[in-house]
């Protein structure tokens, strides 16, 4: 049965839209490049951490999972299991961009950094082409990750304000919207793994 | 004060079709502004308030007046789209006969060259009544090459050829403009389009060439830089016979058929391995991207389409052996730093963006006291 | 706000769903489908969000108001990439027959 | 509609003096001084980009170009093309006049998220101070297109300060935006169901839609443009294989529907203003109202006739050019159903009423004019000309600024509680109406005869045009500063405004003048369509 949806919550879902245009103008580009250089997008195949990529995508999923059961301890009121929920949420967003960053870190050992010599010897034929993709990598990546942090701060006032004031039935709009924003960066992220990690795996 | 025009000289096939279309627009916008502005003022003045007290009937709107004011413009509109598209279909590609030009835009200035080696800077003469081809290419920025009087404009974008071709038909002296924002001197990159009759033309173009031909300079840069070493011209070389490539269709690995021109030619030079002809290895080739400007790169094309068995224009099958070319000092290597000084080209074997970088590094520091602009002050 | 709320069961049901999906994704990836392999992979992430969507996020339940801003902002985002490929996909195009 | 009468007292309290001190304006929450605040800024950011154009116009009145150095004339188009269009269009009407407007008209107390309107605010102002040290420190000389790869590569201007300007303003624009959407899906007064809505706030509701899903692509491009300026590597850069066009692309993609971000909300006001000194309810108010959203979705799939020339492909360009035919058809629409509605109508010639003729009629050239643009062979001629200089202002200046000032003079007494001199008033739009014709008439001309944009210096046949250009531009300046001057002065000596002065027909008329801090003393009931000017029944005139 559909249900009405109040302020907030239809206002997060417009921010959300945005959202989904922001991050789609990189994937449109990204679409474009793919398909005028696919070549040169299969060969960092062999550069990328498609198991660290896939650990991650299922901690971010578990991430999702702690969150959204918060928001359901927040329907019904339960004030300890909100907090633990968000916390293990908050955790596992850590761990996130532990790895991450710790991919950044392998990446820059290899010299993978565009702006900071970038270096492609065995495809020296697709050294230039591939630095798009590792611009794409890293400001796609880049950008998801400062969501990420934001998604952090937010929760962290989260699990203050579930300590001030009682969440229950009636009011649980904060904790319902920084999940939608929660789960929309999941999201993101599901829609990432495979077009950056997973290109030419195959091959 | 000079003389006043309502519209630029139609000096060329385009204008003429174009100017029609145009004057058809013009009536249909003007028949409409008249009619719009009648009824407002016929509106307002006929029933205009004639007493405070007074409320009109309200009237809720036709859908039959809606359908009709939204369909008959748009009946209309389609007029001017299949019209104004059969015109731009029609001057996207050039016709076979027409004669080869290529067009080098830099910050601030147009390069021509033309196949014979005849080179001019700010200028291009053309002869009447010839089908006239530009393949332009941009070494920084994007610019766009506009000729009022043909009524044509190309934007030249960095990293591609894009041509266009005109029929001049009348001998003059028109506007060359650069339309697309391109910095500091961007309207000092004018010049001028000098369209002669046939006769006067070639004796121009041969008291002006001294230097080899382009295609006879583009097989200095082919055999200097050992690309004759695979490229045989027979069947036998690890690359494909560039004899006869130009204008054919080739059949590659992944079974698409392209056909080879301009744009084709450029791709192959900079990024090998883009298409690999059917039947032969990829990379084999290296780029040589970063060790040709686009210049050299033209020349190169030239050659290969002096390679062409078959007919061409005026140029195209003009063959050039390695005759002796005077003007182009030196090395390859001095044509290169020499004769253009362009961003991010040069003949050392680094990565080019290396350069590039150093040299954006340090003119683009936004924080820093503004440095000077790279073509210097007005 | 008055949402039914869900099982437990039903949240780790989808997580289970969406961790054997992320498997799979990186399992078919190693295996050669030539262009399917986009295809597949980009299927599962399309599951993958809607199970998100519909579940985590509670769109199953909520009104017809937010299915459509949701659907509004991959049909925009469709309608830039579907645009832009009209230049890309066809620029290498060559027109048909004789124009002069 | 039920009416909430205002009490008449002598002071009677409204929203400008329910508070006082500097904290009350800058830490409100209220939407009415929120948009005080926004149309004191966007007056200067007017004001500024007004003087940039004056000094072009002067620069222009010889072909040498000896006023100023070409780099000093580059900086200048730039930022007035950046001023105006980011700092100044897009937000004018939706900031000022939407935000004071749309929840009175829904029947509101405010808009759903007071404090993200703030924010808002606080967005544009900190965006603006950054497009203002990018001036400050010696400007930039990219154009407000930010093509690539100059303004990645080449440019040695102040490119990123102003782009973070432009990348923040564009957050202001879409809270915004997002605010409205959810003003008017959430809070509408009992009764006020979607076809009683007010024809602005379905052209607000529109024009949301496109900040909300537009705004966030051109936010991405530009933020792609500085990490490339910052790095010296990125995704348009050609030398690595990046394709300049696709910036194009996406930034056409938002800067298209911005357009309709500009003119929308102007057809709003000018359906609210013809409809009221006709005394009518507006012919086909379904289509007027059906005709915003279809420009809000049509206008993004056009984008791509900018680019005819570019080297996109050519199919591609006649989808685009088909496509930009379509989107003229519910433009069309609305200048036929505004004219009908005068039909058999009781029509006043007060000041609002004669920006709302200039509008029609300047539009109508505009948008005409626009689609010989959209045309596939006229467009290779004319674009990057002066034609399309005079194009988009005519649709900009003829068409948005008219319809703000036309706004701005309709509900001034709503705002301010006092009238303006209908005079003089008149007088300036007779003068502005001139002066603009002046001015951008000529380019029309100048375009077709082959005179490029954004020149410095040119040939010396286009002087004369340039010279009655130039002339047209100081009439205009006289047109835009009266006003301005009047607008001051009936602050304190224009007559006390009644709470309906004009007799028109919405909630908003419907509170006191200026409103007291939350509109209304108790949610109204609605129980009438909107513009229900019946005819048995007398209309107070205030």
């Amino acid at each position: 049965m559909p249900q009405q949806v109040d302020s907030s919550t239809l206002g997060m879902w417009v921010f959300l839209l945005t959202e989904i245009m922001f991050f789609g103008g990189m994937f449109g580009a990204y679409t474009i490049y793919r398909v005028m250089y696919p070549g040169a997008f299969a060969s960092t195949s062999k550069y990328m951490e498609p198991v660290l990529g896939g650990i991650n995508t299922a901690v971010l999923i578990c991430s999702s999972l702690t969150m959204a059961l918060a928001v359901r301890y927040a329907q019904i009121g339960n004030r300890k299991l909100i907090r633990i929920f968000l916390i293990l949420t908050m955790i596992f967003g850590v761990a996130f961009i532990g790895v991450k960053f710790s991919e950044y870190y392998l990446h820059w050992k290899e010299h993978l950094v565009p702006w900071m010599g970038f270096q492609y010897p065995e495809h020296p034929e697709f050294f230039r082409q591939a630095q798009i993709l590792f611009c794409f990598y890293f400001f796609m990546t880049g950008f998801h990750a400062l969501h990420m942090f934001v998604g952090l701060g937010l929760m962290t006032w989260l699990v203050i304000r579930n300590e001030k004031i009682r969440f229950n039935e009636e009011y649980y709009t904060p904790v319902e919207i920084i999940g939608l924003y929660w789960h929309f960066v999941d999201i993101v992220w599901i829609f990432l793994f495979p077009l950056l990690y997973l290109i030419g795996a195959n091959k | 004060m000079p003389e006043f025009h309502l519209l630029p000289p139609a000096a060329a096939v385009s204008a003429t079709g174009y100017d029609l279309l145009w004057w058809y627009e013009v009536a249909v916008a003007l028949i409409m502004t008249v009619v719009i502005f009648a009824g407002v003022f016929f509106f307002a003045i006929r029933y205009r308030r004639r007493s405070e007290s007074y409320v009109p009937r309200p009237i809720e709107g036709s859908k039959l007046l809606e359908i009709t004011w939204s369909v008959i413009p748009f009946l209309v509109m389609l007029t001017f789209f299949f019209w104004g598209a059969a015109l731009y279909f029609r001057n996207q590609s050039a016709p076979p006969d027409a004669m080869n030009v290529y067009v080098v835009a830099k910050q601030w200035m147009w390069k021509v060259q033309y196949p014979n080696g005849v080179r001019e800077i700010n200028e291009l003469h053309v002869p009447v009544g010839q089908p006239v081809k530009l393949t332009m290419a941009s070494e920084d920025v994007i610019h766009s090459f506009f000729v009022p009087a043909f009524r044509l404009k190309r934007d030249v974008v960095p990293g591609r050829y894009n041509d266009m071709w005109f029929t001049p038909t009348r001998p003059g002296r028109y506007h060359l403009f650069c339309a697309e924002y391109c910095g500091t001197e961007h309207s000092g990159m004018v010049g001028w389009v000098t369209v002669m009759e046939k006769k006067d033309f070639e004796n121009w173009l041969v008291s002006g060439g001294a230097e080899g031909s382009m295609a006879s300079q583009g097989q200095k840069i082919f055999q200097q830089l050992g690309c004759s070493t695979c490229h045989l011209f027979d069947e036998q070389g690890r690359c494909p016979n560039l004899r006869g490539l130009y204008g054919s269709r080739v059949l590659l690995n992944d079974g698409r058929t392209v056909v080879a021109d301009e744009a084709y030619i450029r791709e192959s030079v900079l990024d090998p391995n883009a298409k690999i002809v059917a039947g032969f290895q990829k990379d084999i080739m290296p780029t040589f991207q970063g060790q040709l400007n686009e210049e050299e790169i033209l020349e190169v094309t030239e050659y290969i389409k002096s390679l062409a068995s078959q007919h061409g224009g005026m140029f195209t099958s003009e063959q050039t052996g390695p005759t002796e070319g005077g003007g182009r000092g030196g090395s390859i290597a001095n044509a290169g730093q020499g004769t253009l000084d362009t961003h991010g080209t040069s003949m050392t074997n680094q990565p080019p963006r290396a350069e590039a970088n150093a040299q954006a590094q340090d003119a683009n520091q936004p924080g820093a006291a503004k440095p000077a602009a790279p073509g210097g002050k007005k | 706000m008055n949402h039914k709320v869900l099982p437990v069961r039903t949240y780790v049901l989808i997580w289970a769903i969406l961790i054997c999906a992320t498997f799979t994704t990186l399992g078919v990836a190693f295996i050669d489908l030539g262009p399917w392999n986009i295809v597949v992979a980009l299927m599962i992430a399309f599951t993958k969000m809607s199970l998100v969507v519909l579940y985590f996020m509670h769109v199953k339940q909520t009104s017809t108001l937010t299915r459509l801003f949701v659907v509004a902002g991959f049909f925009f985002l469709g309608i830039l990439i579907f645009l832009a490929m009209t230049d890309y996909g066809t620029r290498t195009w060559l027109p048909a027959g004789k124009m002069w | 509609m039920s009416t909430t009468t205002a009490v008449q007292a002598d002071t009677p309290i409204s929203y400008l003096n329910a508070t006082t001190g500097w904290k009350s304006w800058l830490f409100t929450t209220d939407h009415k001084r929120i948009a005080i605040l926004y149309l004191i800024s966007i007056t200067a950011f007017f004001a500024l980009g007004g003087i940039f154009a004056t000094l072009m116009r002067l620069e222009l009145t010889t072909p040498q170009g000896d006023l100023f150095t070409s780099d000093t004339y580059n900086k200048l188009f730039t930022m007035h093309g950046i001023v105006m269009v980011f700092f100044f269009l897009i937000p004018s009407i939706p900031a000022t006049l939407g935000n004071f407007l749309i929840p009175m008209m829904v029947g509101a107390r405010d808009l759903a998220f007071p404090r993200v309107n703030l924010l808002s605010w606080y967005l544009y102002i900190f965006g603006g101070v950054f497009a203002l040290m990018s001036i400050v420190m010696g400007g930039v000389d990219t154009g407000w297109t930010f093509y690539t790869p100059y303004s990645s590569t080449y440019s040695n201007s102040f490119v990123m300060l102003a782009l973070v300007g432009v990348f923040i303003a564009g957050f202001s624009s879409i809270l915004t935006g997002l605010n409205f959407i959810v003003t008017v899906h959430k809070m509408r007064a009992p009764g006020m169901t979607w076809g009683r809505l007010p024809l602005f706030v379905w052209s607000m509701y529109a024009t949301s839609l496109i900040q909300v899903l537009g705004t966030p692509v051109v936010a991405i491009t530009l933020a792609l443009v500085g990490l490339e300026r910052l790095f010296h590597v990125g995704i348009f850069d050609p030398a690595i294989g990046g394709d300049p066009i696709l910036f194009q692309h996406m930034f056409w993609f938002y800067s298209h529907p911005a357009v309709y971000i500009m003119i929308l909300p102007g057809m709003g006001v000018i359906s609210e203003v013809v409809a009221c000194y006709s005394r009518k309810r507006p012919f086909g108010y379904s289509f007027i109202a059906g005709s915003s959203l279809a420009i809000a979705v049509l206008g993004f799939l056009v984008w791509g006739h900018h680019m005819f020339v570019t080297g996109q492909s050519m199919y591609a360009s006649m989808v685009f050019s088909i496509l930009s035919f379509l989107v003229a058809v519910p433009s069309a629409i609305k200048v036929f159903n505004w004219t009908a509605t005068m039909y058999k109508g009781s029509v006043a010639y007060n000041t609002p009423m004669l920006y709302a003729f200039g509008f029609i009629g300047l539009f109508t050239i505009g948008g005409l004019t626009g689609l010989m643009l959209a045309t596939l062979a006229v467009d290779v001629h004319v674009t990057d000309t002066y034609f399309v200089v005079a194009h988009f202002h005519y649709v900009m200046v003829g068409g948005m600024v008219f319809a703000y000032l036309g706004g701005l003079h309709f509900w001034w007494p709503k705002i301010t509680g006092r009238m303006y001199p209908e005079a003089w008033a008149r007088f300036a739009a007779l003068v502005t109406f001139v002066g603009f014709n002046l001015t951008f008439g000529p380019q029309f001309l100048l375009g077709y005869l082959g005179m490029p944009r954004r020149y410095h210096a040119y040939s010396p046949e286009f002087q004369p045009l340039n010279v009655l250009s130039s002339a047209g531009a100081s009439i205009l300046a006289v047109g835009y500063a009266i006003p301005f001057i009047y607008l001051l002065w009936s602050l304190r000596y224009g007559e006390k405004a009644g709470a309906n002065p004009w007799g028109a027909k919405g909630l908003e008329w419907e509170a006191a003048s200026p409103p007291p801090t939350f509109n209304f003393d108790h949610t109204p009931l609605v129980t009438e369509e909107a513009y229900e000017y019946a005819p048995e029944k007398e209309v107070h005139v205030g």
